[in-house]
């Protein structure tokens, strides 16, 4: 599904985030990424979303190289992909259902799919209650969890999360990652970056570990 | 059926930023209002001051004086001649009689200077009312130079002076407009432009989200530019009202002998629809451009 | 020592905000040096309107006729009763010969009507020309009902039609600048403050940051109000530079008699400190006015 | 140092946030505030930082009422707080170094202090390499500890920190609480907001549980 050759990315021309990646996640894997603050988890993962540019290095995914992506190939891509932001990235003057739609109308789903989706999307979440309200009225780990769902709602066929738990009690965060499961367990590719040890000591999935940019067992 | 999802999707999503940004849509229709109303008040105002002095061309005259001497026959002859030149468009005969009688009446009070006065010393002449298109120096120009091959002509007079310096004013007004028009016409553009960018600059971060999700230029770009039209027609219906109420306030004011100054210079119908016109155009562009600066392509 | 460090803060944050921002500073600076230039091209092109109306003025004649048998003490008795009237700048003596021959030269070549004239028909005059600050309706009315109680003067002419027309006129011209004037005068207020609001408001979120680290409200305004002064300041700069411009277009374009009508209506020395000034307060008041929507005090 | 009576807030008329808080907390406490997402633990240190103001009840801040505090009043009380907010709030368009001088210069610091003060507390929190990035270009977890080092650059008498961990990786977090523990033993009051339980139970310090808006143990 996705493939990575001796990637680097260099911000800022010395800045070294990542230094020769090179990595295979097959089809309907479920990946957890970690590293101390800093080691390049959340570059990894922008990398794969067309974020940013690797400085060097290949990543193919589903078949097509994506470091030869023109602006004009991007948001199909991202359309396949969901991506759950580190800082949420909600739109603060749209409510929590309308940020959801949103997401879904991009991928071209009709009106009364919508509804459907986004309300049960927020089901699982916890969150029905908060459907009209906005983003800034939600506390931390509520919009976090909008966040989630926005990215679950459109049924991605590869999961990128970047610290998705991190605003979020113990409970609820194994429950988003059993929902993780679930979805991987449909097919879906999951790849979680996270700090979380008990997650990850908890779930026993393969772990990439970061170090400065490098991956290191 | 898609396109009518998208259709109202787009607008819907446009009013929904209308009704969450009032202020800025208020700044931006205001701006928009305020800037078509000075375009517009300039451009009346030149066009009505244009008119009114092409209209003064109307005053323009040439008198032919007849030597006293000739028969009605001859004079006939000359008035086909000049009725036929191009530039002619009446002719009216003034007798030595009513010649006059005109100069008496000019002199008024002081008739004692006509006292001892036995003989009619005026000459008759032909006064000569031009086509609209010649009212102009070269015009009479050559008016006068086909009237000087005619025999039996005394003199010729005509005010070159003053119709020189009509027209050099005229001409003076005209390139006047055409510099400080220009001048208001960019200003126009580069301020409305840069209203509707700055508001699209409060909402970056939204374009960025946007484009994160998956979102096509053309997605993105739509609602904003829908705004700009939006926005752009309701500052044309703005200032159709300013203009309204300060051409209303110059007319009360104007004197009736300066009225041709302020009034509406077209049919108002043609008037409302190009200032609507213009303002759905402003919208467009200013938005259009705006937009090329936050996204990628 | 303190309020130094403060200055040196605060200019060297208003510094690296307009070095952050240079679209906005852009947009900022251009919007008040256009809105300045038109207001100063209005004002000037009706300031030199007006002043070659009113010069129109000196060409008020008032013209008395004195009756033909008179000593020449009568004569200079009349002529120190008009010279003592508050409204008479000077006052010149025309002779009955001299009226005669302006007469003759008048009629040029068709003297002859004068054919058979033996004596001079006309009355010899006074020529007033009235002080520039009673040339005006009143003002003449005031005079001739003067005029009119001295003994010994035949009549008084003067160009009564012309004399409302052209006040008609001055009056009409200026009640027209102060409607549009102030318009534009508005409009300018609206749109620099605006210009400047939303610049503000693309940073609002930097304004409630600073009030959550225990800012007050002076604190966070400063650097703001000091931004707006700058940006009159340039404005008022790069407005100079284009009245400069665009004055020395229309100069180069106008041709020798309409030279008062775009000459600086000022010493240039008053013109780019008003400028200047007005930049500056724009900015001050545009940026205060916007600031106070966005803290709570 | 905080006594809080019958605190209840209520936002916009019908989401009631806290219900009947009664809490004294002395002078040189170390608090853990912990509960569920949405238990009200953002909202507890917003009132105690006038962000919010409380629909009913006092709350009084060494023997200040500030429930009555005027918009004039709360610049002074911040300015002695320090307060870790949970999406951060850094200005983006100033570097690190920038970000935490300006806090500082607020609270009435001379400029030989200030560079002395940012540096040493950048070195604390492992961030001198980063002094002059700006936010956007640095991780979440850099983003946090830049968060952390503003406001503890001003030495408050009172540390408020909200969910300071979230984005840190369990090694980071602990340093930071150390940290806290360090300055808490020089005599400031800390308050911190958090899901993690592990630093919970690691440091054994008073922790008041929050439930839909009320204390509960
Ligand atoms: N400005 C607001 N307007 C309306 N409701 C709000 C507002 N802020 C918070 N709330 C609501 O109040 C409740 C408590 O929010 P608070 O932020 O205090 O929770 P929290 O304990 O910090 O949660 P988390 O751990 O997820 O950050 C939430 O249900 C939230 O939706
Ligand atoms: N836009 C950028 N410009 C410059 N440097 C950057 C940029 N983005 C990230 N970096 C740097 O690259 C390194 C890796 O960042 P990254 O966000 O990938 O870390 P991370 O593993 O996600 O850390 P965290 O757990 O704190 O989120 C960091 O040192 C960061 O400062
Ligand atoms: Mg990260
Ligand atoms: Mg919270």
């Amino acid at each position: 599904m996705i493939n990575m050759f001796h990637l680097y990315k260099t911000y800022e021309g010395t800045i070294s985030a990542l230094t020769d990646i090179t990595l295979k996640i097959d089809k309907g894997e479920f990946i957890f990424i970690t590293g101390a603050s800093g080691a390049g988890k959340s570059t990894l993962l922008k990398l794969m979303f067309c974020i940013e540019r690797p400085t060097q290095g290949q990543i193919i995914i589903a078949g097509k190289n994506i470091s030869r992506f023109t602006e004009r190939d991007i948001p199909l891509l991202r359309r396949k992909m969901g991506f759950v932001f580190q800082d949420f990235k909600l739109l603060n003057n749209k409510t929590v259902f309308d940020n959801i739609a949103l997401a879904l109308r991009i991928t071209g789903v009709t009106n009364r799919e919508i509804s459907k989706k986004v309300l049960k999307v927020l089901t699982y979440l916890g969150l029905q209650h908060r459907a009209n309200f906005k983003p800034l009225m939600l506390s931390g780990g509520e919009q976090q969890r909008v966040a989630i769902a926005r990215a679950l709602a459109k049924e991605p066929s590869i999961l990128l999360a970047d610290e998705p738990t991190g605003n979020l009690d113990p409970e609820r965060a194994m429950d988003i990652i059993n929902l993780f499961n679930d979805i991987n367990a449909k097919g879906t590719t999951v790849i979680v970056a996270t700090h979380d040890r008990a997650l990850i000591d908890k779930f026993s999935k393969r772990t990439i570990y970061l170090e400065k940019g490098k991956i290191v067992n | 059926m898609n396109t009518l999802r998208w259709a109202i999707y787009f607008f819907s999503e446009t009013l929904r930023t209308i009704k969450e940004n009032p202020t800025t849509t208020f700044i931006t229709v205001i701006t928009i209002a305020i800037s078509l109303t000075i375009c517009c008040l300039f451009f009346g105002v030149f066009i009505n001051l244009n008119k009114m002095l092409s209209s003064m061309g109307g005053e323009i005259q040439v008198m032919v004086y007849i030597k006293d001497d000739i028969s009605s026959e001859t004079l006939q002859n000359i008035k086909e001649q000049i009725t036929n030149m191009p530039e002619v468009e009446a002719l009216e005969y003034i007798s030595k009689e009513k010649a006059f009688s005109i100069f008496k009446n000019d002199l008024k009070g002081q008739t004692g200077i006509l006292e001892g006065l036995n003989t009619n010393p005026l000459p008759s002449s032909l006064e000569i009312r031009m086509k609209k298109d010649y009212r102009n120096p070269a015009g009479i120009s050559r008016l006068v130079a086909r009237l000087k091959l005619i025999n039996d002509i005394d003199d010729i007079q005509y005010s070159k002076e003053w119709i020189d310096k009509l027209f050099a004013f005229i001409r003076f007004v005209e390139a006047f407009a055409l510099i400080i028009g220009s001048f208001i016409l960019m200003a126009t553009l580069f301020i409305i432009s840069n209203t509707i960018r700055l508001t699209i600059y409060a909402r970056r971060e939204e374009i960025e989200i946007m484009e994160f999700l998956g979102a096509t230029n053309i997605f993105t770009k739509t609602p904003f530019i829908i705004e700009g039209i939006i926005e752009g027609f309701l500052g044309a219906i703005l200032s159709i009202g300013m203009l309204f109420i300060v051409s209303s306030i110059l007319i009360a004011k104007t004197p009736k002998i300066f009225a041709p100054l302020s009034t509406l210079p077209f049919p108002v119908i043609y008037l409302i629809s190009g200032i609507i016109a213009s303002g759905i155009v402003l919208g467009l562009i200013g938005s259009s451009i705006s937009l090329r600066r936050f996204l990628k392509n």
